[in-house]
């Protein structure tokens, strides 16, 4: 135990400072490993938690960076006001899409998932409602300002995310160590036994896609005012793909896991830019690999353990 | 003002057509997916880029052999997909050997992430070889011409195309009611214990639903090739989703019911496109699919089961 | 004793595909009693568990519990209402704890969600506690205790099942459904668990379970209810069902004169 | 020929289903496996078919270990299964369930020959033999299941709960039948709940408890043994 705290703050530190020696480009490579470790841990609410087949995260992750461009560019709402409601307008619109379609099992859900991803892109392709801007999408979109400051540099935001994940670390560990995180594992590891232990299966697992999707909403506003553009083009089905695999790979249903898994699939390919054309080749093949060698991923979700009251007799 | 009936009708014609020869090819590659669905209850992901290794193929083996003159051509592409067949056939077979087989007992997520991990494999390796760049198709090898029925113009490459996979679909539709290895192939879908005790060779089924299915697909993915002329390294996606619920929408895991469901996706997305809007045309397939699993989860031929408890 | 009715079935009926696996079937189940629901495989004893819990809709008949319709409720609303079951497949989660397990039954007494997750007060982390507390009474209750942090595949199969057992307790029922509680069981697990079940009847509440180890039905339970191709073919006290003539041909075959049976 | 299971374990993951079997079945017998739900007899029955692999002992076929072989091999050495809940193929004809049976079997008369055995013994089957197996009626299917089970031509038949689900009347000729295949000169493992109608046709029988023989006898001796009846019923206090 103590032994893992040293270990936790010091990477904890390390990560703080790393900005200080990197250059902008490597600390950008860290922005996206950051971006992606929040938004696989959303997914991994869904995913890894509840055992739900979802590989359509990446349209809530559009939801979130659409309601920021359009509201902020529309109104000049500064984005920072904007992440509750990215992050709301991406769960209600979970809540519609998932209600008629969260008893589906297994591979229908995931099917269900990648169509709804690609009917996503193609509307906002499609200039829906004429406010997504078509295929160009919409630029344009300021950056944050707190308190007076403007984040801008790639090391301005590195710090914003770095919170943003921070904070959803402490969150989602406290959730998955709670009544709400215990009833999705039990879903996840049978459900006819989890409702017949007198959980609501339906709503939970509701729940979970909201949550999972609020989340990534809130992704979505970081993602548009760190661009300043948005467009289809950076929610396609292969972004879900991506996340997917981090959640699979790094260890579904462990946060660690995952957060090394967004290190490894975000950050390696960069590390192996010279070879970039056979580094997706490779990465294809780990995946077939691992599944076959390490199916619960790299890091695997530890088993909880409780204190009990230490009455004698 | 009376709208121009004859126009109407013939833009509905025009359309319908066109459908029906997409609708073949989804017919042909969601075969692929509903046979290896219904023995070992996975989406194939990778399926997809089987289709399109077919296309590259068949570019290959059409620059190589250098085909010309019409009459000629015709007799050289029917070999050349047969070769194509038979080739994909093998890489099918070989996939199942490597990236499925290891995990015929493993949970049914970690063969679905197997199945992207091939597909994500194969897609960069064609683009490694081939390029990332759309390739075209010899557009010289077959007359263009178009033959007019009731006063409709029907290019010749739409009724060889629609013919082609209807031949297809039929010869594998009387392998599989007819012959004794497909019957073993019916009975592993439905219980592959019981099947075994019959003295059936689980495996063996399942390598020859590899090599049947690969092989139809990556003829479609030669006739793609030649009906629309150019090909790229990603279309597998967009091909294998839509054939994929082509295969939801007929029932999945049932071989008649991929037909149907080919067709008709081909049938509304042509018509959709058309009447509805030509910009929501590759959203249309996904919409039915939803509406579908929502109001009949199990398809139109497919059968409802009950879940025990 | 109360002869309180706590659970009444009448005329319920469900069939398969055109197969009736349950017709119907009507008895009541007084409260604080033990009843054993017994017939030969294929009765269609577990379908009429399935029914009471809500996992099948019945095409016809209903079933009232404590006064209340609940036939066509949903498994949890019924769990709540306090009927909790065991399957006769052993169903744990396998891959979690014991104590994570008997953890399962406590969430339907329990209020916090996900922002009690996220802002843990103190009247959450004290339900928690209690919750533990209770999960862990459960496991010591059936003689659990001694490993509550080792996953459920783990344990043995008679373990498994007094761990389910645990499970269903946790939910605070009335009414417990515990369907063939002693499959797999060797003698000495058998023998606890018929001991078991008598200290839940103890704590007031009322248990049916199907059972095809007679010799612990035969034991445990007041009352039995006999099935037979879905049809209910007996009811009584054990001793009278087992001279019962009906209940002896539905197990062992029709008797027919030795000599001349011939196949 | 002589079927040997020589100290059988078979586990499930950690649980041990069966602890140490040892069944003999000599030719041209009726042997039948009785016991209580969960005793292992069908566990037993799978595995020397080969669809469960033993974690100790071995199912020996004369001196041919089958627990090496793999199921569709022990088929073609002339042993069939009628697996419990029949288990045909449901949206596959009378025909080609029956034509399944026979997969094994290349001499195409020897295939004739059984079918018109089988449409013999169940002229019923000849009848629907064009229509789906699976909206025949639960006793035509189990008709069906011992004819796909006879099609493979086997020297042995194993067959899993034959009773299973049907009206005495068709219970009975069921068992006539299996009866008359045994005169044919095919040796059968019978595993059946109803305990009474399996020892009046076996030639011996053994009674299993959580994956072990309590009792080992003739049929006769087993049918006045108020043991067996206590398996079942309980015994009297």
């Amino acid at each position: 135990m103590k032994h893992g705290i040293i270990v936790n703050s010091l990477i904890v530190v390390v990560l703080l400072a790393a900005p200080i020696w990197l250059n902008a480009y490597w600390v950008d490579v860290l922005n996206s490993i950051g971006l992606y470790a929040v938004l696989a841990l959303s997914l991994n609410v869904i995913l890894g938690y509840a055992g739900l087949f979802h590989m359509g995260h990446a349209a809530f992750f559009a939801i979130g960076a659409y309601t920021t461009a359009i509201l902020n560019t529309q109104f000049g709402i500064p984005v920072l006001w904007l992440m509750p409601l990215s992050g709301i307008a991406a769960g209600l619109f979970a809540l519609i899409v998932a209600r008629p379609i969260i008893h589906l099992r297994g591979d229908y859900l995931l099917i269900v998932t990648i169509g709804i991803v690609e009917i996503v892109r193609i509307a906002l392709v499609n200039n829906i409602f004429g406010i997504t801007g078509g295929p160009n999408g919409i630029f344009g979109i300021s950056r944050p300002n707190l308190l007076g400051y403007v984040i801008r540099t790639p090391h301005d935001f590195y710090y914003l995310i770095f919170a943003f994940t921070a904070v959803t670390v402490f969150l989602f560990h406290r959730l998955e160590n709670s009544r709400f995180g215990r009833a999705l594992n039990y879903i996840r590891e049978d459900e006819t036994a989890a409702e017949g232990s007198g959980i609501d299966t339906a709503h939970y697992k509701l729940v979970a896609f909201v949550l999972g999707a609020f989340w990534a909403g809130m992704a979505g506003m970081i993602f548009a005012s760190k661009m300043t553009i948005v467009s289809p083009q950076s929610f396609t089905f292969w972004e879900s793909v991506i996340m997917f695999t981090i959640v699979i790979l790094g260890g579904s249903g462990n946060i660690r896991g995952v957060l090394l898994g967004a290190f490894l699939i975000i950050g390696l390919p960069e590390v192996f830019r010279e070879f970039a054309a056979a580094r997706m080749l490779v990465f294809g093949a780990a995946m077939v690999l691992m599944m076959i060698f390490r199916p619960k991923g790299i890091l695997p979700p530890l088993s909880r353990t409780y204190k009990l009251k230490t009455n004698a007799g | 003002m009376a709208p121009d009936k004859g126009k109407v009708m013939q833009l509905f014609l025009e359309q319908l057509t066109n459908g029906l020869a997409v609708g073949g090819i989804y017919a042909l590659i969601a075969l692929g997916y509903t046979m290896v669905y219904g023995v070992l209850k996975l989406i194939n992901f990778a399926h997809g880029d089987l289709f399109t290794i077919g296309a590259y193929l068949g570019l290959t083996l059409l620059l190589s052999l250098g085909l010309t003159g019409h009459i000629g051509s015709a007799a050289g592409i029917l070999v050349l997909i047969l070769m194509v067949m038979g080739l994909v056939a093998v890489i099918g077979a070989l996939l199942e050997r490597a990236a499925y087989r290891p995990l015929r007992t493993s949970p049914r997520l970690s063969a679905v992430v197997s199945a992207l991990g091939a597909s994500i494999f194969f897609q960069n390796a064609i683009m490694l070889i081939y390029g990332a760049r759309f390739r075209v198709y010899p557009h010289d090898l077959l007359p263009v011409t178009a033959i007019s029925l009731f006063g409709l113009t029907i290019p010749v490459m739409r009724i060889v195309l629609f013919g082609a996979s209807i031949v297809m679909m039929t010869g594998l539709y009387l392998f599989v009611q007819r012959t004794r290895t497909g019957t073993a192939i019916r009975a592993a879908a439905i219980d592959q214990g019981a099947a075994r005790l019959m003295g059936i060779d689980v495996n063996r089924v399942i390598m020859y639903v590899f090599l049947i299915g690969p092989a139809l697909g990556g003829a479609a993915g030669m006739m793609v090739g030649l009906y629309y002329g150019q090909i790229n390294f990603t279309m597998g996606w967009v091909y294998g989703l839509k054939a994929f619920t082509a295969a939801i929408l007929g029932g999945i895991g049932n071989i008649p019911g991929a037909m149907l469901g080919g067709l008709l996706l081909g049938v509304i997305e042509s018509l959709g496109a058309t009447y509805i809007s030509l910009a929501w045309k590759d959203a249309i397939s996904f919409i039915v699919l939803i509406l579908i699993l929502i109001v009949r989860p199990t398809g139109i031929l497919g059968e409802r089961v009950a879940d025990k408890v | 004793m109360s002869k309180h009715t706590l659970l009444s079935l009448s005329d319920l009926t469900k069939s398969f595909g055109g197969v009736l696996a349950v017709s119907e079937v009507s008895f009541e189940v007084h409260q604080g009693s033990i009843v054993g629901l017994i017939g030969p495989n294929g009765a269609g004893k577990t379908t009429v568990f399935n029914l009471i819990t809500g996992n099948y809709l019945p095409d016809r008949g209903s079933i009232f519990f404590d006064g209340r319709d609940i036939s066509g409720m949903r498994t949890n609303m019924i769990v709540s209402l306090g009927i909790a079951r065991t399957f006769q497949t052993i169903r744990l989660f396998q891959n979690m704890s014991a104590l994570e397990n008997v953890l399962a039954g406590c969430h339907c007494r329990m209020r916090s969600g996900i922002f009690g997750a996220m802002l843990r007060l103190p009247w959450q982390k004290h339900e928690e506690r209690e919750a533990i507390d209770i999960a862990a009474g459960e496991l010591e209750f059936v003689g659990l205790d001694s490993n509550p942090d080792m996953a459920a595949r783990n344990f043995s199969y008679g373990n498994q099942r007094l761990l389910e057992i645990a499970r269903a307790l946790a939910t605070r029922p009335k009414f417990l459904i515990l369907d063939e509680p002693a499959g797999g069981m060797n003698d000495h697990e058998t023998r606890s668990l018929v001991r078991i079940i008598s200290q839940i009847r103890d704590r007031g509440i009322t248990v049916l379970l199907i059972e095809h180890d007679m010799n612990l039905v035969m034991k445990v339970c007041e009352e039995l209810v006999v099935l037979d191709h879905g049809i209910m073919i007996a009811r009584g006290t054990p001793e009278g069902i087992q001279k019962d003539q009906s209940v002896i041909e539905a197990y062992l075959g029709p008797p027919g004169n030795d000599e001349d049976e011939d196949f | 020929m002589r079927l040997r299971i020589e100290n059988l374990e078979v586990k499930y993951g950690n649980v041990r289903v069966l602890k140490g079997l040892n069944i003999r079945v000599e030719q041209g017998e009726i042997v039948t496996i009785l016991g209580a739900n969960g005793a292992g007899k069908s566990t037993t029955l799978m595995t020397v078919s080969g669809l469960v692999k033993p974690s100790g002992g071995g199912v020996y076929l004369d001196d041919v270990p089958l627990h090496k072989l793999e199921a569709h091999h022990i088929v073609n050495l002339g042993l069939a299964q009628v697996p419990e809940g029949r288990r045909v193929f449901g949206t596959l004809t009378v025909l080609e369930n029956l034509r399944l049976g026979a997969y094994t079997t290349v001499d195409k008369a020897l295939v004739g020959r059984n079918l018109g055995w089988v449409f013999e013994m169940f002229p019923i089957l000849n009848r629907r033999s064009g229509q789906l197996a699976g909206t025949l009626s639960g006793g035509e299917q189990q008709m069906l299941a011992i004819g796909r089970g006879l099609m493979a031509n086997p020297k042995i038949l194993l067959l899993d709960e034959p009773s299973l689900g049907l009206a005495p009347i068709l219970v009975k000729s069921i068992f006539s039948t299996i009866k008359a295949i045994n005169r044919s000169g095919v040796t059968i493992v019978l595993v059946e709940q109803n305990a009474r109608l399996a020892l009046k046709l076996a030639d011996r029988g053994y009674v299993l408890e959580t994956g072990r023989i309590v009792l080992e006898d003739k049929a006769e001796a087993l049918l006045a043994n108020p043991e067996v009846q206590n398996a079942y019923l309980g015994g009297m206090h």
